[in-house]
């Protein structure tokens, strides 16, 4: 049988166990465990992703079978999802080597592998209460790497984010509670066949809470406050990995109930696909306006994630298969893209000693390569056209218009052209020849290298739009009939 | 005959070629290459499959398609050759921008399908962007944030009419969606109410930029217009006499060079638009034959004040003069241009504006409102050369005096523009073959007609001898109606200004907005 | 504010009460706990359902769990990391240290035993572990920090190698399951000794990841508290 | 479970919301926490009733003990009152 | 046990209250815990079952509790205590920088 599903989440623990030992090797030669164990992870999450396309496992931990245990799914969209992750933590990983100082080092990259463990499992887990577990473990760790500097902002932001995170999941598991008592299972697939078993009102009270409990994961209007804070003050990696991959995977999880234990059909039947699609318009126009005008980089880049994550989450409140492919696409490229944006910005505040557009004006001239990563990342989010944003934003506007949403669509034309207002005004100030008197060194290999790369991510995938597409279609597909895929493993209960 | 994709892969060479080479004396033949190709391009419709894999590329080129290939080719080839000497020697990357520029209209006009041809209509309004960014920023962006939110309306209405067709083949489009494709294509056609970046963006751009903006990128949208809504001439008619009337009076009053020229750009886009409008095959021709003359002439005329600001410094025409003694190829060639664009035979305005006439022939009113812009054109072309190079102000007589002529290849660009304009007027069988344009059996050399040039010629030098106290140029703000756009930007900020004010940094607000919303969803799904 | 979000806990309350109300509530099981309770023994060994469910069924939600104590831990020691202590530093009266003193091992026995009867009796590893948790816990009040400090068994370092210790036991002992050809975290399947249910040595692996977790929240708790209590 | 035990029962309830309302209102924090460590004495008795005595123990040494003991530090750390 | 719900709803409105209108951090931490409380109590009330006995065999039950809820709260008892030790630490080190816990002072980061 294949192991795979498993493996991918205990090997980062492994890695953040044997790294906690306070043994010298452990002590001395932290990086090289941290290395050798993010290049695994990064190549069991590929061999997943190709596992998953040739045909999806269901792995029953502990042998014991749907509804009994917990079971991982690895169908091509959690293997998508997974593998979009880990891309995105080798870059951090390799950037945090260059970017953290030697302190406290030990104990970031443990959170750091524990976290990709809880990203991981998010992804991959086919069972409601598991979910909750591994959204935890995720959590508790975001909260404590975002206050990993121990400035003031930085636990004013974690704090903040943390009250907001602990009534969310509160809120998650009153959820889970109402549905087990009513049909006596936590697995998905199972629910998703129990489903009509649960009266009228619990269930809309569980689907409320479901949707307020996750609102705050992925930072939906009006609980997105914290993130703003968050991202703006955690170190750079984290942040490319809070708004790259957490609220991806926020919303991934979100729309896997929302498709596979509820059914689609419930939703629309509740109207509750309307109020997705609504609230996924206002956080992208509110988040826009909120970024067109700020003074702090990060801050921006932040709100911006809250405006793309508003655009993901109303194609994919469409219910339909190329709503799906299109908000998948989209996930993937503005995950890659937002990534790049920060770790540069990271390099180049951390040569300019701030975060404030201003005090990082001309500094362009003296970080190139850094620069380009920006300039990359920001045209892409853009979407100017041989950029990889553009074929998202092309996809996301003809399903929203095609399923009549014409009012969501004039949204997202007017979030691209409020987000071209902002980046173009922080392209010029970077590359303004006014510049800062004192040059900057360019940053080391370990910091421009995973910028650079994912900025040439975006290019590639902008050129040739079919690499990504081909897998995110399948997995679009296989998110989509989840249940027909599931219902074949269902035990005899 | 060369296939399609060879001209497009030529054309995206070019956009290497400051990292290709660093000698920059080859560049201007890379782009002639280019203009041959597309001189002996193959007219074919073929797919790219490799091209954005899952979607495609549906190249199609029919009569139109080439007629501005060639234009285009032949235009990038000029602009390329004058900016040899004109673009500072540090800044080879100007020229992979302008090879990218060549390489997004070339898209746009060869494109059949609407996806690419919106990607290629987004690209060149940032390939602009990259262009103008080097001296002018603040311009820069301002005009790609502009045409930005034209090609947005421009998607809504592909989009939708993606809902009401079923497929995305470029082609004419009807029913109330014409209204939101005139905006969207108007934006960067700059058609009356949409042309307020035009001014702008034509003065504080290099030279050579304003060049290949009024000559050929504002053209694009006459492309759209041909393309999309072939049919809609009465409406046409109005913006086009609409348009030439306001472009000729806003020119009349204007100091700097310019945007003189760029008002005048306007008004004779309406003198294309108004022979769109015709409806019959006259007029029509007689547009797409002015549209390639005003792309000649006017792309000649900024880069005679280009080179002029090139030597003098500036292109204030209160601060010109003198220039017949120091730069006379530059002061003949902007001659010809001038009688050129006022319609003087045997120049080449002369033979399109005929043709428009010919076209427009039954509507009384219009012929005598195109007399009027006649007069105008001549008037403010009159003041242009008469200010700009004739004059003899005695405070700048020794510095005026004392230029030298501009590089020979800036020179050369403009002379050969010049002998286009020239031969283009002598033998409108040149463009008028089949091939490029259909032949039109009209003469035009009869006499009533040159007589009643010469009439014109001559009434307007004369108004202009009387009036020139009056056309001094004099400095004075002249608001355009981007006044009223700039209304929307305070709105937008106090909007921005509540919301920030919202966001208290309180921990309490947040958490009772948030239960807030979960007991309004709670009660919305109950 | 504080009357509108009154009004507005009032309004939720009463929809959540409305609607709660509609949950079924029968006398006899759901199918997935009715299978637990007949055939739990049977498949796990351990008569404590709860712990079989915890540590067999659903083990793989009692890993995530000790990673959240594994994660709280690493973040008061990324966090909390100075180690200047100016709070129970000495402790308290010599009294107080005798009668601590005596009552130590038996609170230490206590835990112990909660720890391994875990799968028989009420408890398991982490109302153990919590216990012995809360044992070092006196310890720092009585002894105060110089002690613990100074202590090798309790010692910092020591305690957050038990940690990963527990850790890696508990991924062992799951991957033993692979090795033995079957699943991750199999039990009896993976064959791991069944003995007679209900006795002291019985139910396969749930006793050693009853031991593992049992050290693992030890560690991690006594941490924690070592952080907050004595870090800067 | 029989009537008596239910009565039992539903006094422990009352007597769960009457320390909740106590640890809430209260201006003194430490009052409330001594009141929230009644909570989860309280809340540990229903747990018995209710015939969950793994989770009984468990709230007993988290809730009692751990929790109690941190929140005591936390306030001895930062000197506020209300 | 429906009339239990009535409490739970109680307990849990008493710990909203707490977190939405204290300022103090520490008094929202304890809100939370309330709430958590709830919850915990919601659980297990639902997994009880009329006359039931211990999910723990010694061979002659017949009817028994639902021992699932019991091992979730297990669970998200120690998640939670987990939690709050996490925010008390982040609360205790605020007070060393801001020098006081109400939130209407803690808001540097805003706009």
């Amino acid at each position: 049988m294949n192991h795979l599903p498993v493996l991918l989440i205990i090997n980062p623990l492994l890695a953040a166990f044997s790294l906690s030992l306070s043994i010298p090797p452990a002590r001395k030669n932290y990086k090289i465990i941290i290395g050798v164990s993010a290049v695994i992870q990064f190549a069991l999450s590929m061999a997943a992703l190709l596992t998953s396309l040739q045909q999806p496992v269901h792995y029953h931990v502990g042998g014991w079978p749907v509804p009994l245990g917990i079971t991982l799914i690895l169908d091509v969209s959690s293997g998508f999802m997974a593998a979009f992750t880990s891309i995105l933590f080798t870059a951090a990983v390799l950037y945090s080597f260059a970017y953290i100082g030697r302190g406290k080092a030990r104990y970031y990259y443990v959170l750091l592998m524990i976290l990709w463990a809880g990203l991981t499992g998010m992804v991959l887990t086919g069972d409601l209460f598991n979910m909750i577990v591994f959204i935890e473990i995720a959590s508790v760790t975001a909260y404590s790497l975002v206050a990993f500097d121990e400035t003031s902002f930085s636990l004013e932001a974690s704090i903040k984010y943390m009250m907001l995170g602990t009534v969310g999941t509160i809120l998650i598991i009153l959820a889970t509670g109402i549905i087990y008592s009513s049909v006596g299972s936590l697995n998905i697939a199972d629910l998703y066949n129990r489903i009509q078993g649960i009266p009228e009102k619990p269930l809309k009270i569980s689907i409320a809470l479901f949707v307020a409990g996750f609102g705050v994961k992925t930072a939906l209007v009006p609980m997105h406050t914290w993130l703003a804070d968050a991202h703006s003050s955690a170190p750079a990696p984290i942040s490319a990995i809070l708004s790259g991959a957490f609220v991806k995977v926020g919303v991934f999880a979100l729309f896997k109930l929302m498709y596979n234990m509820y059914g689609w059909s419930v939703l629309t039947s509740l109207g509750t696909d309307q109020l997705l699609i609504n609230i996924g318009a206002a956080t992208a126009l509110i988040g826009g306006i909120m970024a067109a005008n700020q003074a702090d980089l990060k801050r921006m880049l932040a709100y911006s994630t809250i405006s793309q994550v508003g655009l993901i989450v109303m194609v994919l409140s469409l219910g339909t298969l190329q709503g799906l492919t299109a908000g998948f696409f989209h996930m993937f490229n503005h995950g890659i893209a937002k990534g790049a944006l920060f770790l540069s910005v990271g390099s180049m505040a951390k040569r300019a000693k701030t975060n404030r557009i201003t005090g990082l004006s001309g500094i362009g001239h003296d970080m190139p390569l850094s620069y380009f990563g920006f300039t990359v990342g920001a045209l892409a989010i853009v979407g100017i056209p041989l950029l990889n944003g553009f074929m998202s934003k092309w996809l996301i506007c003809s399903n929203l218009i095609q399923n009549g949403h014409t009012l969501h669509g004039i949204v997202l034309i007017i979030v691209s052209i409020i987000g071209a207002f902002y980046y173009f005004r922080v392209l010029e100030r970077l590359a303004s020849p006014a510049g800062p008197d004192k040059k900057h060194r360019e940053t080391s290999y370990g910091m421009f290298v995973p910028v650079v790369t994912l900025a040439g991510l975006c290019i590639i995938t902008g050129l040739l739009p079919y690499i990504p597409l081909v897998v995110i279609e399948r997995a679009s597909l296989d998110f989509f009939s989840y249940n027909s895929i599931i219902t074949g493993i269902i035990g005899g209960f | 005959m060369i296939k399609p994709a060879v001209l497009l892969a030529l054309s995206a060479v070019t956009i290497l070629l400051p990292v290709l080479t660093r000698k920059r004396i080859l560049y201007p033949f890379v782009f002639g290459a280019v203009f041959a190709a597309g001189i002996f391009v193959a007219k074919e419709t073929v797919l790219i499959p490799y091209w954005l894999y899952p979607f495609g590329w549906q190249v199609r080129i029919d009569a139109l398609s080439y007629f501005f290939i060639v234009l285009l080719t032949f235009l990038v080839f000029m602009v390329a050759l004058y900016s040899y000497a004109y673009i500072d020697k540090s800044d080879n990357s100007y020229f992979g921008w302008l090879g990218l520029l060549l390489t997004a209209c070339l898209g746009v006009i060869v494109s059949a399908d609407f996806l690419n041809f919106f990607l290629f209509w987004d690209l060149v309004a940032f390939a602009l962007y990259l262009l103008i960014r080097k001296n002018q920023p603040e311009v820069a962006r301002r005009y790609f944030i502009i045409q930005f939110s034209g090609a947005g309306i421009l998607l809504l209405a592909i989009m939708l009419n993606y809902v009401n067709t079923g497929h995305l083949l470029l082609g004419p489009v009807s029913g109330s969606l014409k209204i939101l494709f005139i905006l969207g294509i108007g934006v960067k056609g700059a058609i009356w109410g949409l042309h307020f970046w035009l001014p702008e963006a034509h003065t504080k751009a290099p030279s050579s930029i304003s060049c290949l903006l009024s000559g050929f990128v504002v053209k694009l949208g006459i492309y759209g217009f041909i393309r999309l809504l072939p049919d809609s001439n009465r409406f046409f008619l109005v913006l086009g006499v609409l348009m030439a009337l306001y472009g000729v009076v806003f020119a009349l009053f204007q100091h700097d060079a310019k945007t003189l020229l760029a008002y005048h750009t306007i008004s004779q886009l309406g003198y294309i638009i108004m022979g769109l409008g015709s409806g019959n095959i006259t007029g029509q021709t007689g547009a797409l034959y002015h549209l390639f003359n005003h792309a000649v002439f006017k792309g000649l005329l900024f880069l005679a004040v280009g080179a002029v600001g090139y030597r003098l410094g500036t292109r204030d025409l209160r601060k010109m003069g003198y220039l017949y003694k120091s730069m006379p190829v530059t002061t003949i060639t902007c001659l010809v241009a001038a009688l050129s664009i006022a319609g003087i035979a045997p120049f080449n305005g002369y033979i399109s504006k005929t043709l428009i006439k010919e076209g427009l022939y039954d509507i009384n009113l219009i012929k005598n409102l195109i007399t009027v812009v006649n007069y105008g054109t001549l008037l403010s072309f009159s003041k242009l050369m008469y200010y700009g190079f004739f004059n003899r102000p005695e405070e700048f007589k020794e510095k005026n005096a004392s230029l030298k002529e501009v590089p020979v290849s800036m020179s050369a660009a403009m002379m050969v523009l010049a002998l286009v304009c020239l031969f283009t007027g002598l033998m409108p069988g040149l463009l008028l073959n089949n091939t490029l344009l259909p032949e039109i059996p009209i003469n035009f050399w009869s006499i009533s007609k040159l007589w009643s040039n010469t009439l014109t010629l001559a009434a307007g030098l004369l108004i202009f001898y009387f009036a020139r106290k009056v056309l001094r140029p004099k400095y004075k703000v002249i608001n355009d109606i981007d006044y009223f756009y700039r209304l929307i930007l305070p709105a937008f900020s106090r909007t921005e200004t509540i919301l920030k004010g919202l966001h208290t940094g309180n921990l309490n607000h947040y958490l009772i907005w948030y239960f807030t919303f979960l007991t309004v969803i709670v009660l919305l799904i109950i | 504010m504080k009357y509108f979000s009154a009004l507005l806990i009032a309004v939720l309350m009463l929809v959540l009460f409305i609607s709660l109300q509609e949950i079924p509530l029968s006398q006899n099981l759901m199918p997935v706990s009715s299978h637990y309770v007949d055939s739990g023994v049977k498949d796990t060994g351990a008569t404590n359902l709860v712990n079989a469910v915890l540590f067999d069924y659903r083990g793989f939600d009692t890993l995530g769990e000790v990673t959240v104590i594994f994660a709280a831990a690493a973040a008061f020691k990324m966090l909390f990391s100075h180690r200047r202590i100016f709070f129970f530093r000495y402790g308290m009266s010599p009294i107080v240290k005798t009668g601590m003193a005596v009552y130590s091992p038996f609170i230490f026995i206590f835990g112990i035993y909660v720890i391994m009867a875990g799968h028989i009796s009420p408890g398991g590893g982490f109302q153990g572990g919590v216990i012995l948790a809360s044992l070092s816990i006196l310890l720092t009040l009585v002894y105060g920090l110089w002690y613990k400090v100074r202590q090798t068994v309790l010692s910092p370092a020591i305690s957050s190698n038990i940690e990963s210790m527990g850790g890696m036991v508990f991924i062992f002992i799951g991957l033993a399951g692979i090795f033995s050809g079957n699943y991750f975290l199999s039990n009896l399947g993976a064959g791991f000794f069944a003995g007679i249910p209900g006795s002291m040595f019985s139910g396969g692996s749930i006793p050693l990841l009853n031991i593992a977790s049992g050290l693992k929240v030890t560690a991690g708790l006594s941490i924690i508290f070592y952080s907050i209590a004595g870090g800067e | 479970m029989n009537l008596l035990i239910s009565y039992i029962y539903y006094a422990f309830l009352l007597l769960l919301v009457i320390t909740a309302v106590y640890s809430v209102i209260s201006r003194n924090l430490l009052c409330s926490i001594i009141f929230i460590s009644l909570f989860n004495l309280f809340m540990v008795i229903v747990f018995l009733l209710l015939q969950a005595p793994d989770v009984a123990m468990a709230e007993a040494v988290v809730g009692m003990g751990f929790t109690t003991a941190l929140f005591t530090i936390a306030i001895s750390k930062t000197k506020e009152e209300e | 046990m429906k009339p239990t719900l009535i409490f739970v709803l109680l307990i849990m409105s008493l710990g909203l209250y707490c977190v939405l209108v204290k300022d103090n951090l520490i008094k929202k931490a304890l809100g939370i815990n309330i709430m958590e409380g709830a919850v915990f109590l919601f659980l297990i009330s639902y997994g009880y079952r009329q006359g039931g006995s211990p999910p723990i065999l010694t061979g002659s039950e017949t009817n028994i509790v639902d021992p699932v809820p019991q091992a979730l709260t297990l669970t998200a008892i120690v998640i939670g205590a987990a939690t709050t030790a996490l925010m008390l630490g982040i609360i205790i080190k605020i007070y060393k920088i801001y020098g006081t816990l109400d939130t209407n002072e803690i808001r540097r980061l805003r706009g």
